[in-house]
């Protein structure tokens, strides 16, 4: 099965083309090719899951392209990551599909978005299947363009076409970072490949400073994908495209890419503590900066993106302290309960046409089974224990702890109390209270809505019993065998860390549940704190306007320098060199006194210049 | 064989003709610039005789030559002088300052 | 370089056709400069002698110092001069010309001066005439006759060119 | 047939059709097109059946001709007692790619005429294909002297097609084309004379050949002018900053069927030259250059780049992205290494492809719509969705996106010079973002947004119109997918290169 797992990109790709060429003709059956090609590709990605799960890592290559003496290849490769991602990949793209078939339903451009949807999973599914750097950016770019294209699906809108732009440019700043250090990578050690890069990392014939300075680079490019501080801010905008696209795209798999490609070359990045500590100090930082921000948010997707950028931090700083297990587990996890709280957000709106938590209220009777769902997600990233963001986010509390960053560790923790204390406010007060505006025909999503929400529900809960301290560490140690530098399937950490990690949450929930359900303490105990905090935080620490202000008030400014260069410099050469030869050529005419005696003069002078010269020199160039 | 070398002779067609030349540009007066340049094809024939017996090869080929520039000169005289009488019969003046229709 | 009767003969030809030729730059009166063409013409004739041309030399001074000089004449005395109003040529135009014709005429001395081959001896003063004649009427027939037939159109262009315009219009 | 006599029916071959048309009255209007569109057509098949004969592992020193043209004797002081210039066709894996590329965008610009050009069909597909001569000329001449010729053949017909189809100031545009070129020319033809006179032989080869012998009578600072000389000389044609305005001019004001091929087959003759002659006959001097060569290149991307950010007509946007992506050109040659030059040749061809769409979809949006400001067109995406698809997947391809063209060559340039210059490279990944932003603001600007106007009627494309816009699009992700297409024919081509290098 293993050999066959090209295909598994190949299934969404078909029904990218299927649907741009018939699209028009299929209208509403477009849903069903886009469902069936990737039911294909989740049944074929299980398989592999459980064929790796027995088997060794499977690689196969060929040529691509010929540079003289370098050949640059292209194959795909299935090892545990590779093969766990897969999985995500395609299940979460399998159930979104399924799930737009209802959210979507009624747009003109039905037949299109699935087209685009099945553009993404390919790109996506094509990446996680890469063995090499190149392969990878190649694939990077493609999610990043599919990206690009859903979020800029209602293009007559101007916010959505801003945001598609904006997402674009922000990661490309991120993978040009990925580029140069992939090139630079390559020079170092003449290949692409991650295994011959970790062979060359290994055997020191990269000097460290080379290492560091590759690592980081390629980490900016995970920063731009993953939304990590400083490249964050396109993401919470990103929230323009169809609900169903965020969870699929910028929930669950394409931000994760990030976190996925600092552990697929995690050798590289353990070769160097610089890069480690400057992801973790990143992770963290950005963990409780955007819980920070989520805390004040009232758009309902953009409270859910300030925590996705959030978690991401917190992958980013398990991988920096040197849990990779940590990484990938909270990765897998998170992928299922965003995706899950997503999808039920999208249901929410489905239901009440707004993102504004402010109009929402007392849903919980009117979505009966939105709302447990939704409890479910939010209970599992607040990280209450028995659910499956509990054991991971327990992972990374360890590493961190164990990899020696108490202040990160403490950073990580306060966020914890941040998230739970945001996803517990956006609970109570889209799903408890009275409702705030008038909202009619509020109902149920339909069936091929609501069955995705399921399965990720119970995903929601179960996954996180396959990597436990209780029941033992089976994930973990599948996905580090064979691979000693990667570290222990799961790390010993102290218990205090796992009962302060409960505690924090729990008094997460506690606070707003006083706040926004009992409304015993002030909904302006924030804000009681000074309007100035408030007002940063819902401005989202200025970060869009800084950028306004300086990167693109530059660009364009220099851009206008340079219009005028153009203008008046280099036109202005021509115009002289122009005027020069036109005052020759008026010379030259008023020359012309039409008498045959001048013009032989002049003539004969010119024939005694050459005369001369040559007599001098010869007559030859020398 | 000869005591005056073939320079000699080369210089002084020179000179004559520079001296041709030099009359046909800064002269005014028509009749003279065509006296100079026929002072210049003789420079010319005195070049052609000349070769004719210091040359490379010598033989009677060059005094040859030098009869037909001869021929030609006073053919070129004539014309000139023709088309020299024609113009001052419209103008009335031999200057050569006059004579600048080729600017118009 | 010895004193030799030839050399002597070239001297003085040489610096007669010179001296003509600085005075056909100098003099005022045109019929003036004409004479002082003559001179120098006839110089001419005499290198050519010396150069064991004589038919050339009795054809220059035929064609030369004979009809062109005529011709030249007649045509001043056909066309009003009056020496003193006309305007004299601008001093830089002079200046650049003679600039002009020192440096050509430095270019084609280093030529002249570089020049330099193994005299042969000929044997063209040996029935010069004869030997131009026999070249002439064998070798070079058809030029020759191409010649006369320049001729002809010379002689009919400058009749038509000096015919009286005038007259031809009133006639017609 | 004798495959000698190949090459010379693949260039003369537009000839025929130029012969039909002055026999045709000029008011049939139908006949003149179609006898336009199919003149360009033997050169097509012939430049493809001559690709397949390379792919089927045949050798392509077959197509060499060279016959004995001029012959004169040298003058003192040359080495050589006979100066000689032959006809010298022949085809190397570049020079084949570029005969392939002007076939097809030709045959694809003729399309575009066909849908575009108002007026006096007769005397632009008369000059059109005469164009198609000199394109084609210019490519397969193996003597320096022809590809003078040829090049000079290829300026008159577009001071023509732009001075008398273009837009209101087609008059400026034609004449600054001119003189720009004519200078640049100029330049060219006198290096082509001293090379010649030094020498004795145009023969590119041989030539090459005489100057890397260390005894040749050229002394280091000549070659070096020479070279200076030459990169002015195709500067001009690239174009390099600062000697760029007068494409500007003609990219805003020629027709759209000739801009396709302005920008995307005649800019690439600058390419070519610096490639064939410059780096091929001349690479110890380029060795010096090289630093300087980077560095101009990165100004030209980032110059482009910055400036394409603020223009409101998208022509210009188009025009300065050209400018631009020059400069990846320069930047791969500049590396002067495997990566860079292939990186810099597989640049002139994906550009040459993108260009040509992309600058045919402007024809399209110019004859629906009146306007290519990009203001102008905003929301477009609603009236013409498959022509405003069209146009993203261009600047995408046009930006870099990988599985297109452009990507492959811009990573090959970025590899090559990241070898060698690596903070010159840094910098020009700036470009690399500026063109993301560029593209997208301009492309998004036209696509996107509201519809600031009415698009009814029938707007997209439609018929004919597929023919260009699909066959450009499939090569380019051809290109982009499975670059080896390209690669293979190169591999001869830069060992050649490499071995004058020395290594």
């Amino acid at each position: 099965m293993m050999e066959n797992a090209w295909l598994i990109p190949l299934f969404p790709l078909l029904s990218f083309l299927i649907l741009l060429l018939f699209g028009k003709r299929l209208k509403k059956a477009s849903a069903y090719v886009g469902i069936i090609f990737t039911l294909a590709s989740l049944i074929f990605s299980i398989l592999v899951l459980f064929e790796r799960f027995s088997e060794p890592t499977y690689m196969t290559k060929f040529e691509w392209l010929t540079i003289g003496d370098l050949h640059l290849t292209a194959g795909f490769e299935v090892n545990q990551l590779n093969a766990l991602m897969l999985f995500i990949v395609s299940l979460v793209s399998f159930l979104v599909h399924t799930y737009s078939k209802g959210y979507m339903n009624g747009d003109e451009r039905f037949p299109v978005f699935y087209a685009y949807l099945g553009l993404f999973t390919f790109a996506m599914l094509g990446l996680v299947l890469s063995p090499n750097l190149l392969q990878t950016y190649i694939f990077w770019e493609l999610v990043g363009v599919g990206s690009f294209l859903l979020i800029g699906f209602y293009f007559n809108k101007e916010e959505a076409k801003a945001a598609a732009k904006k997402a674009f440019i922000m990661t490309r700043i991120g993978d040009v970072g990925l580029f140069i250090g992939m090139i630079l990578l390559f020079w170092e050690t003449k290949s692409f490949e991650y295994s011959e890069i970790f062979k060359a990392v290994d055997s020191g014939a990269v000097s460290g400073t080379m290492i560091t300075l590759t690592a980081i680079l390629i980490f900016i490019g995970a920063v731009g994908k993953s939304g990590q501080f400083p490249l964050h801010t396109w993401l919470p905008d990103a929230m323009e495209g169809p609900t169903p696209v965020s969870a699929l795209i910028h929930a669950a798999t394409m931000v994760a890419a990030g976190v996925y490609l600092v552990a697929a070359l995690f050798p590289l990045f353990l070769a160097s503590k610089t890069a480690l500590l400057t992801i973790a100090v990143i992770g963290a930082f950005t963990a409780i900066f955007a819980a920070s921000i989520g805390l004040v948010q009232t758009d309902i997707k953009r409270v859910l993106a300030y925590s996705t950028v959030s978690q991401l931090g917190y992958m980013m700083l398990a991988l920096g302290s040197g849990g990779y297990v940590a990484g990938v587990f909270h990765l897998m996890t998170h992928a299922f309960f965003k995706a899950l709280l997503f999808l039920a957000a999208g249901s929410v709106i489905h239901a009440v046409h707004t993102q504004n938590i402010e109009e929402m209220g007392g849903l919980w009777k009117k979505l009966k089974l939105t709302g447990p769902l939704f409890l479910i997600g939010t209970l599992a990233i607040s990280g209450v224990p028995l659910l499956s963001g509990f054991f991971s986010k327990d992972e990374i509390l360890i590493a961190a702890w164990e990899g020696g960053h108490p202040i990160l560790f403490l950073l990580a923790l306060i966020a914890a109390f941040m998230t739970a204390f945001y996803m517990f406010r956006l609970f109570f007060m889209v799903f408890t209270g009275e409702a705030r505006s008038e909202m009619k025909h509020v109902h149920e999503s339909p069936n091929n809505m609501t069955f995705p929400m399921i399965l990720l529900g119970v995903l929601a809960i179960v996954a996180g019993y396959v990597n436990t301290p209780w029941f033992g560490s089976f994930f973990g140690d599948w996905l580090v065998d064979g691979n000693p530098a990667l570290g222990h399937g799961h790390i010993e950490g102290p218990i205090w860390i796992m009962i302060a990690a409960t505690v924090v949450s729990l008094l997460g929930i506690y606070v707003a549940y006083l706040m926004y359900f009992k409304r015993s303490l002030s909904r302006n105990w924030l804000s009681g704190t000074g309007d100035t905090l408030h007002t940063i935080l819902l401005n989202k620490y200025y970060v869009d306007e800084f950028y306004q202000l300086t990167v693109i008030a530059f660009t364009k400014g220099f851009s206008y320098f340079l219009r005028f260069i153009d203008v008046f410099v280099v036109e202005g050469l021509v115009k002289g060199v122009v005027g020069i030869v036109q005052g020759l050529g008026k010379t030259g005419s008023k020359m012309q006194t039409g008498q045959v005696q001048t013009y032989g003069a002049v003539a004969f002078i010119g024939l005694a210049l050459l005369a001369v010269i040559f007599a001098l020199t010869g007559g030859y160039l020398r | 064989m000869s005591s005056v070398p073939a320079s000699a002779f080369l210089a002084l067609a020179l000179i004559l003709f520079c001296i041709g030349l030099y009359g046909a540009l800064t002269k005014r007066n028509t009749v003279i610039v065509l006296i100079s340049i026929e002072l210049m094809l003789n420079a010319v024939n005195i070049n052609l005789v000349t070769f004719s017996k210091y040359g490379m090869t010598p033989s009677i080929t060059g005094q040859i030559f030098a009869l037909f520039a001869i021929c030609v000169a006073a053919a070129e005289a004539s014309v000139g002088l023709a088309i020299l009488i024609a113009l001052y019969r419209t103008k009335k003046t031999v200057n050569i300052d006059e004579m600048n229709t080729m600017k118009n | 370089m010895t004193f030799s009767g030839e050399f002597l003969a070239f001297m003085g030809l040489a610096l007669v056709a010179i001296i003509g030729g600085v005075l056909l730059l100098n003099l005022t009166k045109v019929v003036h400069m004409v004479v002082a063409l003559i001179f120098t013409f006839v110089a001419i004739a005499g290198i050519y002698v010396l150069l064991s041309a004589e038919f050339i030399a009795a054809v220059q001074i035929l064609i030369y110092s004979g009809a062109i000089t005529i011709i030249m004449l007649f045509g001043i005395m056909l066309t009003k001069h009056d020496d003193e109003s006309e305007p004299k040529t601008g001093k830089w135009r002079k200046i650049l010309v003679f600039l002009g014709i020192v440096g050509f005429a430095f270019a084609v001395y280093i030529g002249i001066y570089n020049f330099n081959i193994e005299q042969v001896p000929t044997t063209l003063h040996e029935n010069n005439t004869m030997q131009i004649g026999k070249e002439l009427y064998s070798k070079y027939i058809i030029p020759f006759e191409l010649t006369s037939v320049l001729l002809l159109v010379a002689l009919v262009g400058s009749i038509i060119l000096a015919k009286n315009e005038k007259k031809e219009a009133d006639s017609e | 047939m004798n495959l000698h006599s190949i090459l010379s029916i693949l260039v003369f071959s537009p000839l025929l059709g130029i012969v039909v048309l002055a026999f045709l009255p000029k008011q049939s209007e139908k006949l003149i097109k179609w006898v336009g569109f199919l003149a360009t057509i033997p050169a097509l098949l012939i430049a493809l059946a001559a690709y397949l004969h390379f792919q089927w592992g045949k050798d392509l020193a077959d197509f060499a001709v060279s016959k004995s043209w001029i012959q004169f004797r040298g003058m003192g002081g040359a080495p050589e007692p006979f100066f000689s210039v032959n006809y010298e066709l022949g085809l190397s894996g570049f020079q084949l790619l570029l005969v392939v590329l002007t076939a097809v965008v030709a045959t694809l610009s003729a399309i575009a005429a066909v849908k575009f050009v108002k007026k006096e069909w007769k005397g632009y597909f008369m000059l059109f294909l005469l164009l198609e001569i000199g394109m084609l000329g210019v490519f397969t001449a193996e003597n320096l002297i022809l590809f003078f010729i040829f090049f000079e053949v290829t300026l008159i017909p577009t001071f023509f097609l732009i001075g008398k189809w273009g837009y209101f100031e087609k008059e400026k545009a034609a004449y600054s084309f001119l003189i720009y070129n004519g200078l640049g020319s100029a330049v060219l033809l006198i290096v082509i004379m001293i090379l010649f006179a030094k020498t004795g032989t145009t023969n590119i080869e041989m030539l090459t050949k005489i100057i890397a012998d260390p005894s040749a009578p050229l002394s280091g600072d000549l070659k070096l002018g020479l070279l200076i000389a030459l990169l002015v000389a195709f500067g001009v044609k690239l174009p390099i900053f600062p000697l760029h305005s007068w494409m500007l001019k003609v990219h805003v004001q020629a027709p759209p069927a000739v801009v396709m091929i302005h920008s995307g087959i005649l800019l690439k003759i600058g390419a070519y030259g610096l490639i064939r002659f410059g780096l091929g006959i001349f690479p110890e001097q380029f060795k010096t250059l090289a630093t300087l060569l980077a560095v101009l290149g990165v100004i030209n991307l980032l110059y482009g780049a910055f400036l394409a950010f603020i223009q409101t007509d998208f022509k210009m946007v188009l025009a300065y992205s050209s400018i631009s992506h020059m400069g990846i050109v320069l930047i791969g040659l500049a590396a002067m290494n495997e990566a860079g030059v292939q990186g810099a040749i597989f640049q002139v061809i994906s550009h040459g492809l993108i260009s040509a769409l992309l600058f045919f979809l402007v024809g399209v949006l110019y004859e629906r719509t009146d306007t290519s400001l990009i203001e102008n067109l905003g929301g477009m995406a609603k009236g013409m969705p498959i022509a405003a698809g069209f146009l993203l997947a261009g600047a995408m391809a046009s930006l870099g996106l990988p599985g297109m063209s452009g990507f492959v060559s811009e990573f090959m340039a970025f590899l090559g010079l990241f070898k060698e210059l690596p903070w010159i490279a840094a910098v020009g990944t700036i470009g690399i973002i500026m063109t993301a932003a560029y593209l997208l603001r301009a492309v998004l600007g036209m696509t996107y947004g509201k519809a600031h106007r009415e698009f009814t009627g029938v707007l997209d494309l439609k018929g004919v119109e597929f023919v260009p816009v699909v066959v450009l699009f499939v090569l380019i992700v051809l290109i982009g997918v499975y670059p080896s297409v390209l690669s293979a024919p190169l591999q001869t081509t830069l060992e050649t290169i490499m071995l004058g290098l020395g290594g």
